[in-house]
């Protein structure tokens, strides 16, 4: 299957400022655009709280412009397509998101986002700058075998962080209280990918890899990389019986287990197969006696328009379904 | 004994530019293989900026020099080869400080020293599959040589020999990592950056030397 | 350009029945499944309130079952794909929503729909069940004339009916007044759609339509019907410069106007490119003087995975404006 | 003078249900042109409920056969030819009501009462590239014979005949409407259903009588 290579741009060097000088203008109720390429809420929150900033490439959006708002994250610092923001902008950011109570930098685990986070720390450390902290987050169990859970990658999963951390530090939480609450989220989170087309970059024109119409591709990237396996393409529920067992054995997730699922929309899936998909994940989590406390299915962490989808379980417990119900208000991920 | 002005800095960044621009495209297929396919686009739009960024400084110092190329790779490179090649040219500063003509061996210890930045930062080793493949043997051949010019085209030797042999290697780093033995066949696309980027120097220096 | 023929369903026959049941387990908090394909809010809305009540094909999603919840709608009697449900269960529907004011069958304007929708009502009748009205809504200006309004097709623009609607009888609206306030937003809305890609329907396997990569669409149908127009396919800023025009020229919308302005993804259109169309919208707009109170960009209204885009603008007054931001919690329509 | 059982009209039914069925993809591919595709799959889909919901009557009246029929297509069926197609057997339902056997102009009067319904539902009219263009000479033609077998066989061919007529015509009605001009050169879809449907009776006669 060939990868729609029309992209309703303008110039390719432009996308990403005219992608913000959108999304800003659109949701202006909502964020600000400052400085070079940082996303802000409109409204900073109240002093004394702890700030979160995420550093991200684009192509993935809704996230993470998307989550920026009450009760979820406070800046976003945007890279180019699929490339992680250097540390100078990181520096920016971190000193947007300061309200007196120090600065958590959130990093979705790529070499990229990784490499320039501890820079941007260093260079804190060089200005004196020292209520900041930073977390690395990962939950792609194809990225890594169990042992070595912290070389996994950052994929859709992390939407669970966001959305709880960012609840926690609208309350008291200091900045080693809430580097504490992602961690404990993060181990509780488990995703796996797969795709059943690549997608285009706006940039190059260049589909990201072949992938031929009838195969699928298990464990995919959150940028289009290419995963570990490839096999014929299944129908949905055969997808999800190859798919949801070996998350649950990660973890593990047990009998008894209350979760939260994400099943997300890597780009051009239609909300119809996710929903069939989601069907099949319900009946076998029933079947082994896990309990869902709520779900959500949608475009959150997107790979442009790469027809394919992530599953995610996270484990919870009281403190965690509390944050979750915690109200929020991003442009893209509300909770009255 | 022969040293290099800034101004002359100036001409290799530009002359570098160049190059990675004339190979963009190979660049982003080798990383399309093992990456997200952008490695060519990055780095020939950071090495224009950072070409750019030098012209307009008034009269630098090689520090300022390696400084402004630091901050163009860290700035408008971003992702994991922003960081090291940013790190490759900051760590190079220091040895370059208050220096106005460079001989071959303060040229040798901003390499040493960015080489020893990049592989700190990165973790990675020689046989890791990366950009380390092809700047570890470049920057000792260039420090074992006698003078520029041998230093030069040894140092463009070493990296395309590193650069070469990664291709049957598995990957250990950055993206390409979560590939493990499917990297194997493919070069590795920042390793063939460092390749380009010393025969570049070399081709600059013996055609004004 | 091809489209994904692979689908990830089991059966196409159990296509919207499975649909269906995945959906309403992940949101059983909000819906509930009822009858032959009824999808009821979780907690009927209070007696005495005029109920809503929405039939239409799938293949749409998340259009019509998100928009089912407080502040929204109380019944969707939910077809096959891009088929009209029959008029027994739509009658099911009328029931279902009637709370003791009375029920009004909301019926996007296609031809089936229509015919379905008078047949449901006579039988309605037939019954003796009186207090229902039906009301018919079109926004697309593609498909008739400005003179010929009631022959247009109803498009994305609906969603700011089911909005409106929706705060408008969590009041004490009776019919009549529900029926003026539907037809005060339709007849103040006015969309157009494009597309670069037609969809594979996941029952026939067939591809609604060819359409040669690169080139473009404007007037596409909801249903992946073809529009009115084929040409090359432009860059974001000239395709708007093309669609807003006509789209303002018909209303018309003037200087000094307030809309509320949808940037509809009918499928795998990346947020991305909405956000760069829509970022020269806003800059339009601006130009001739028209103040943008709030705007959407999303998937609400989709075509399958057709990559393609609606753009709709409503104008609103002071009430429209407070019904707009009245609290909703559909499973994909929430406003804080 | 001949007359057709109830038992016989479940397997006129039958006959109808099997030649749709046959054409389900021509149908596809018609509605293709024109509308959204899914003409044949839903048409067959609906004779083959109507087949076996009358199957499954037990000892049923003539009319009792064509209310199963109108239930199937209204509700099996939906949009706009369901409606259509279900006003036409329940319009059809009071003149066929206490019959027990049906002579020709019993079923005369429920052919006529279902065009007449179809018309008035749909605001169609002959010419406006729909089923009435079938439908109307096919019932006409049925209406103007003397017995069943000439009737048949007139009725399939004035279907025919009023489908290829459809072909140049621009649309006015239904998802083509829409396409004005663009839908001349293509064969409406419904219309074609019907001249199956006329020509599977006839088949079915002809077979039998
Ligand atoms: N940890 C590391 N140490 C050394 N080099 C690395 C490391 N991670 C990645 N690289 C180099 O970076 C190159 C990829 O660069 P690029 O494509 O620009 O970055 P990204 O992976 O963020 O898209 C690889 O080919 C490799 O040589
Ligand atoms: N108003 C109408 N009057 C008569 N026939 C109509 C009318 N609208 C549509 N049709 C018939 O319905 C056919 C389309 O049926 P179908 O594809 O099953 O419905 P839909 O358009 O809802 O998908 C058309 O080919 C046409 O013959
Ligand atoms: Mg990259
Ligand atoms: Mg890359
Ligand atoms: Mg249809
Ligand atoms: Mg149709």
């Amino acid at each position: 299957m060939s990868a729609r290579k029309h992209k309703l741009i303008n110039k390719p060097d432009n996308i990403v400022d005219e992608m913000l000088d959108g999304f800003c203008a659109a949701y202006s109720h909502i964020v600000r655009r400052a400085g070079d390429r940082l996303v802000l809420r409109a409204q900073p929150k109240a002093a004394g709280k702890v700030g979160l900033v995420m550093g991200g490439g684009s192509g993935h959006e809704p996230a993470m412009l998307g989550w920026i708002g009450p009760g979820l994250l406070d800046v976003n610092i945007v890279g180019d397509i699929f490339t992680a923001p250097g540390p100078e902008r990181i520096l920016a950011g971190i000193r947007a998101a300061d309200r007196g109570a120090g600065a958590l930098l959130c990093v979705s685990h790529h070499e990229g986002d990784r490499l320039n986070a501890e820079l941007a720390l260093e260079f804190c450390q060089a200005e004196g700058i020292d209520d900041v902290d930073m977390v690395i987050l990962y939950d792609d169990i194809s990225s890594a075998p169990k042992s070595r859970e912290s070389d996994r990658r950052g994929t859709a999963g992390l939407f669970f962080v966001w959305k709880m951390l960012g609840a926690f530090c609208e309350g008291d939480a200091d900045l080693a209280a809430a580097k504490a609450l992602a961690q404990k989220v993060r181990d509780n989170t488990r995703s796996l990918a797969m795709s059943l087309s690549s997608c285009a970059s706006p940039v190059t024109g260049e589909v990201m890899f072949e992938l031929n119409e009838g195969d699928m591709e298990i464990g995919m990237g959150l940028h289009g990389e290419i995963g570990r396996g490839r096999q014929q393409a299944l129908s949905a529920d055969a997808t999800i019986d190859l798919m949801l067992p070996p998350i649950l054995a990660d973890l593990p997730f047990q009998a008894g287990d209350e979760v939260l699922v994400l099943l997300n929309n890597s780009g051009s899936l239609t909300l119809m197969e996710l929903f069939i998909l989601y069907r099949r994940v319900a009946f076998k989590l029933r079947e082994v006696g896990i309990r869902v406390y709520k779900s959500w299915i949608g475009p959150y962490a997107t790979t442009l328009e790469t027809a394919g989808f992530a599953l995610s379980l996270c484990r919870v417990d009281e403190q965690l379904k509390a944050l979750w119900d915690a109200p929020a208000n991003g442009a893209y991920m509300k909770q009255l | 004994m022969m040293t290099i002005r800034a101004a002359q800095l100036a001409a290799m960044m530009q002359a570098i530019a160049r190059r990675v621009t004339a190979e963009r495209e190979l660049l982003n297929r080798l990383d399309a293989a093992l990456g997200d396919g952008d490695h060519g686009t990055s780095i020939s739009a950071a090495f224009n900026a950072a070409a750019a960024d030098i012209a307009a400084l008034d009269q630098p110092s090689a520090s300022d020099l390696w400084t402004a190329a630091a901050k163009a790779m860290l700035n408008r490179m971003g992702g994991a080869s922003g960081a090291l090649f940013g790190t490759f040219f900051l760590k190079g500063v220091p040895p370059l400080r208050g220096k106005d003509r460079l001989n071959k061996s303060d040229m040798e210890a901003a390499l040493l020293a960015g080489l020893q930045g990049v592989k700190a930062r990165g973790k990675a080793e020689v046989g890791d599959k990366t950009m380390v493949d092809a700047l570890e043997p470049a920057v000792l051949a260039f420090a074992a040589a006698e003078e520029f010019a041998d230093g030069w085209r040894q140092a463009a030797e070493g990296a395309r020999a590193g650069a070469e042999s990664t291709r049957e290697l598995p990957a250990r780093r950055g993206r390409a990592k979560y590939l493990g033995e499917r990297a194997r066949g493919h070069i590795d696309p920042g390793a063939t950056t460092i390749a380009l980027l010393f025969e570049a120097i070399d081709g600059w220096w013996t055609g004004k030397a």
